[in-house]
């Protein structure tokens, strides 16, 4: 075991792939000889050359509708969208073009395509650079959604994501991007689809993504250590597939579910979630489901305001002592 | 002809077309004139639901192109791309099954009218939002320049289509990484009903674009079938040689109003006849009469092709709708449409 | 009280703003001379002449873009986007710059501005012009979603619409331009964020929109004459800003919520009311919460498959037989 | 000088800029200069959090159009809108504070850095999203159009912007409409870390594309304020006379990297130092001094700006954070953020 930073991981993710399949591509803004604004894709293209990573015009639209046409004739592209607030700009490609265009054709078209992007807060860019857009991407039948919250599941679902015969948006919160990890040597490849516990509790099922997945867990100490309440923490992983096994039963354990979500609140992946439990779980649940997001608003940018908009620890901590107990 | 021997003709037609490509390129209009039609009489007995887009009067360009592609080319088209389609050599049946909705559609009922897609013969798809296939186009012929495989992508659409900002940067994107794409812009005057001239800053609203992209500005009469082909055979084998992308404006006129819904009354009075007088079906027979094609030799083109739509309406008509079970299927490539477990 | 289809109540409603204030101007795609693909604005430019109703080039970044623009200066447009699957190609427009603009600038810049579009499946137009996204809108903040089901409501909430000071994204079911109704005579003016009960029963709270609204209607005659369950019938009407009052009160009443959609599912604005409920009326819930939604796939063409993929009333009756008793 | 005189004097200054323009080109470049740097000086004490995109190098365009603007006129600005800003005459405490996240800042910290905006000065606003606010300009010159205002819309960007959609359908949409607006790009080379000429077709990545627009090609030397200015009074005035909108292509060049992350390594050999030879503020300067400016007139602005710039930077750090209660405040226009009742 190796310990990378999660912005390692992705470009030791990409590697891995391109160097076993000839078909795999990577193409963005400032991707190749730049290595990438977050500086996740270094060294690919000393690795890989000029053919098979390219930097491209600010034409969102076009990096994304290249890739579809790529993918549907035979190469394997990873794209990638510098911030997922920039998705805005090429939403026709995502949701109407690659999401739809296996389905309308009944098959006849397959797009193997990853897009990567630099999603959420916590760098003080302000709104049109910090949000948590996945359940934009969640809404949409035809996509799948990944979000890692490590190193080692930037890799391996990464890679997963690459091999995978269907498109993929790949959400990695730009916050995680300098820490640290252990990641499996040789090659990795994990599945996607696959939620995961990371700790088991009596009380509380809190369900996380991404950054709050850390949040969850810090939390959840907290509480344990604190306030004598003990908390089970699954990440998700991915929205879709939705492991709504893991989920499930987990909720079934403590009988509560709360979700952090670091979207703002309405029509988030954790109302999702809360639908599916409260319709499937019902009976299970002894108490109300609650949600912990980011409040209705854009996010602001003064260090001040964002800290305090983005769920933290100590609202997570706070918010399931007042409604859990 | 087998459409292999298509492509290597094409490619070598720079001088004469020959009477050989000719009578195909009449053959090729006229079925796609005959399907058409035939589409919109089952509009009119209520067999096709939903909207659907006529090539009425562009029949030229469509079967230029087909004719000048090689087999293992790519068609990127629009909603108005029934011709399109045919001309790649997808199945009538399939086409007009699709637009009726039955089981045997190209696209199982899935995509109705506007998104008719034949992988099998290089229609890779057509596409209802405005510009969004231009990229799409791109980005396959990256991949043909990637594999080094002489393969030339073609994407059609419309003269409304150069305002929106995919066209932009497709063409930029396309021009700077010198891809082996032909952008044919179909200029037939309006957008759905308003005049192109009111709502662009150019007269041509592809082709003095084309300089904004390093291109040459390239106009064909589209109603002119050997013309077209002359352009489309000069412009793709460029494109096949790596010589780069093209942007060649077609100039044409649809017959019908926009979609099924539209009756057309915005076209000032006379604007109609004057375009039918130079209808490239009838423009076409008379100059292969002129060039000494028999009389019985067109004659026996017609009635293939009417035969040929005949028999695909039949089929059409035979195909149940399809089923209910298919509704969940082929979201994904697993043939699904899961998204828990 | 004169009837008017749902359509004619479009174009009454922008006329009535039209005539009372200056500032409300009207641009779009074919929506002038043309008088709209739907016909929902015919008679507009014959009144207001060329100068306030616009027709545009293809270039929906552009409209909204203008509309944004203008609203900022002064002017109160309404800006069609023809079919809301086109919301895709300007999305940046609407959920990055007009949703955020006032929260970024701190209430510097507002924009009163309506932008309408026509939303939803039923007439065979395939996945790419018979999407419902009002859940898109609903998860951006900064932008109010109304939907009505009626004429009267068409006309009234768009003249609140106009009137508002805020920006407003106004989906009409396309489906229904041809249905008729009551609408009061002269000037009507509804007002946003209000729900509306239908139908008051006892064993079921059912909540819907726009089409949804007819269906659900329907359902709950047939639940109540053929099964004798009785069901209380919310038109949610608007869906930011919520009327959460109105809904929670009526499902406290029957102790049972089921949503009925007509987008796929992943997060749905079913979802968000779910959530609420399962949240705030945890306790008053005599069974699970039940979303009646389109499957998670984009929306097929033909009509027996269209049919069978967008919630009927059979499918309503079904699943509240089955769920609810 | 009030900024009405300001107004009226740009539109006369078709021949001879005159002293006191001249003077005021001066102030406003060194303005516009020492507060960059402050805020740059503020990041290394970090002071000032998140990203920052300065536009050192760039300052003459901005002086030059500030001065030619009449004060009821629009600027449409970028994340590098910190120059645009100033030079319209908003608080330089408003926009130091804003960078440094305090509640003195223009946005109550907000917007941060990449969204400066006063209204009352007539910036309306800075755009992150690239190509975002060239539409929105056009909205503002149409309202003005509409109301026969007489207010013209500026609206700024890079070169970069220039391949996004956005740009094409507001150029187009602009010109069709003949809307008051003068779009100026600031070709600085680069995008952020991409030379310009490798991702575009054309060398000139506005002007060679203002054909596609029925528009003239203007381009001009972007460290020259008195050049920037004329051509600015140009088209803005034609622009205010109903004569329809400009692209003008200013070449210019940043003189630190794309945003405080990134130390422009990418840069060839003798780049920056050759065009450090062109910084219009030396240029400027030695012109002043040679048209017979006396040294001491140049120290007082000098001195004068940097007098301002120590005071904005003070009362910025004596502004306290904004109050945790904003959060919630100024969704809407009733001053809430209320999704419910
Ligand atoms: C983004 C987008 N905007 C608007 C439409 C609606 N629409 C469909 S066809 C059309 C006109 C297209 O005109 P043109 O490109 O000239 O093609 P033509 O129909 O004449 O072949 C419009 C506006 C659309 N499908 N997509
Ligand atoms: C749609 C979009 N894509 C990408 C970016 C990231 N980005 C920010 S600035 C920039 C470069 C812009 O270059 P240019 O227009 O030349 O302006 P400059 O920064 O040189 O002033 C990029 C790619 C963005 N903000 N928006
Ligand atoms: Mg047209
Ligand atoms: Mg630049």
């Amino acid at each position: 075991m190796a310990e990378l930073t999660y912005r390692d991981a992705v470009a030791a993710g990409i590697a891995q792939e391109m160097e076993r399949d000839e078909r795999v591509v990577f193409l963005g803004e400032d991707v190749a000889a730049p290595g990438g604004v977050f500086k996740a894709t270094v060294g690919l293209i000393e690795k890989f050359g000029p053919k098979r990573v390219r930097d491209c015009p600010i034409s969102e639209q076009a990096i994304l509708g290249a890739a579809m046409g790529a993918a549907m004739t035979g190469l394997r592209p990873i794209a990638e969208i510098m911030f997922s607030d920039f998705l805005a700009v090429c939403w026709d490609i995502v949701a109407n073009e690659i999401a739809k265009t296996r389905y309308m054709t009944n098959g006849q078209i397959r797009l193997p395509l990853v897009i990567r992007t630099a999603n959420g807060g916590g760098s003080r860019f302000g709104a049109q650079h910090s949000q948590s857009v996945e359940n934009w991407a969640m809404a949409v039948p035809g996509i799948k959604v990944v979000a890692p919250a490590f190193p080692a599941d930037v890799k391996g679902l990464l890679a997963a994501a690459v091999r995978d015969p269907d498109p993929v948006l790949f959400f990695e919160q730009k916050s995680l991007y300098a820490t640290k990890g252990e990641v499996p040597d040789g090659e990795h490849v994990d599945q996607l689809g696959k939620a995961r516990v990371l700790r088991q509790g009596k009380d509380c099922t809190i369900v996380a993504l991404a950054l709050m997945v850390h949040r969850a867990l810090a939390a959840a100490e907290l509480l344990e250590k604190e306030h004598g309440i003990s908390c089970t923490v699954v990440d998700v992983r991915s929205l879709v597939p939705l492991d709504t096994q893991t989920i499930l039963s987990e909720v079934v354990k403590t009988g509560r579910l709360v979700t952090v979500e670091e979207n703002p609140r309405l029509c988030g992946w954790g109302a999702e979630i809360a639908s599916i439990v409260a319709d499937e779980c019902f009976w299970d649940l002894d108490g109300p489901i609650v949600r912990i997001t980011t409040p209705h608003v854009p996010l602001p940018s003064a260090d001040q305001l964002e800290d305090n908009t983005i769920p933290s620890v100590e609202r997570v901590v706070r918010e399931i002592r007042e409604k859990v107990d | 002809m087998d459409t292999k021997t298509k492509g290597r003709k094409a490619a070598a037609a720079d001088g004469d077309i020959g009477n050989e490509t000719r009578l195909e390129l009449y053959r090729s209009q006229v079925e796609l004139r005959y399907c058409e039609k035939r589409a919109y009489d089952l509009f009119l007995q209520n067999l096709i639901k939903g909207t659907s887009h006529l090539s009425l009067g562009q029949e030229a360009i469509a079967a230029a192109f087909g004719v000048a592609m090689r087999p293992d080319d790519w068609t990127f088209c629009t909603y108005r791309g029934h011709a399109h389609t045919l001309a790649r050599g997808a199945s009538m049946a399939g086409v007009l099954g699709e637009l009726m909705g039955r089981e045997c559609g190209l696209l199982g009922g899935k995509g109705g009218s506007m998104h008719l897609t034949d992988v099998e013969h290089g229609a890779m798809g057509s596409y209802a939002i405005i510009g969004a296939h231009l990229p799409v186009a791109a980005g396959a012929a990256w991949s043909a320049q990637y594999r080094g495989s002489g393969q030339v992508a073609v994407c059609f659409f419309g003269d409304g289509t150069t305002n929106i900002g995919a066209f932009h940067e497709a063409l930029n994107f396309s021009a700077v990484w010198s891809l082996p794409v032909v952008f044919v812009c179909e200029n037939n005057l309006y957008m759905e009903y308003t005049p192109i001239h009111a709502v662009t800053a150019v007269p041509h609203p592809a082709a003095d674009r084309a300089g904004a992209y390093g291109l040459e500005a390239v106009i064909v009469d589209g109603n002119d079938a050997d013309e077209t082909y002359r352009v489309a055979v000069k412009y793709i084998d460029r494109a096949r040689k790596g010589g780069g992308p093209a942007l060649i404006e077609a100039k044409t006129y649809r017959h019908s109003g926009h979609s099924r819904a539209d009756p057309a009354k915005y076209r000032p009075e006379g604007e109609l006849e004057k375009w039918l007088e130079r209808d490239p079906l009838v423009i076409y027979r008379e100059r292969l009469r002129g060039l000494g094609f028999a009389e019985g030799t067109l004659k026996d083109v017609e009635e293939a092709a009417m035969r040929k739509v005949d028999e695909a309406t039949a089929t059409a008509k035979a195909s149940p709708p399809p089923s209910v079970a298919d509704i969940e299927k082929n979201v994904w490539a697993d043939g699904g449409a899961a998204w828990r477990n």
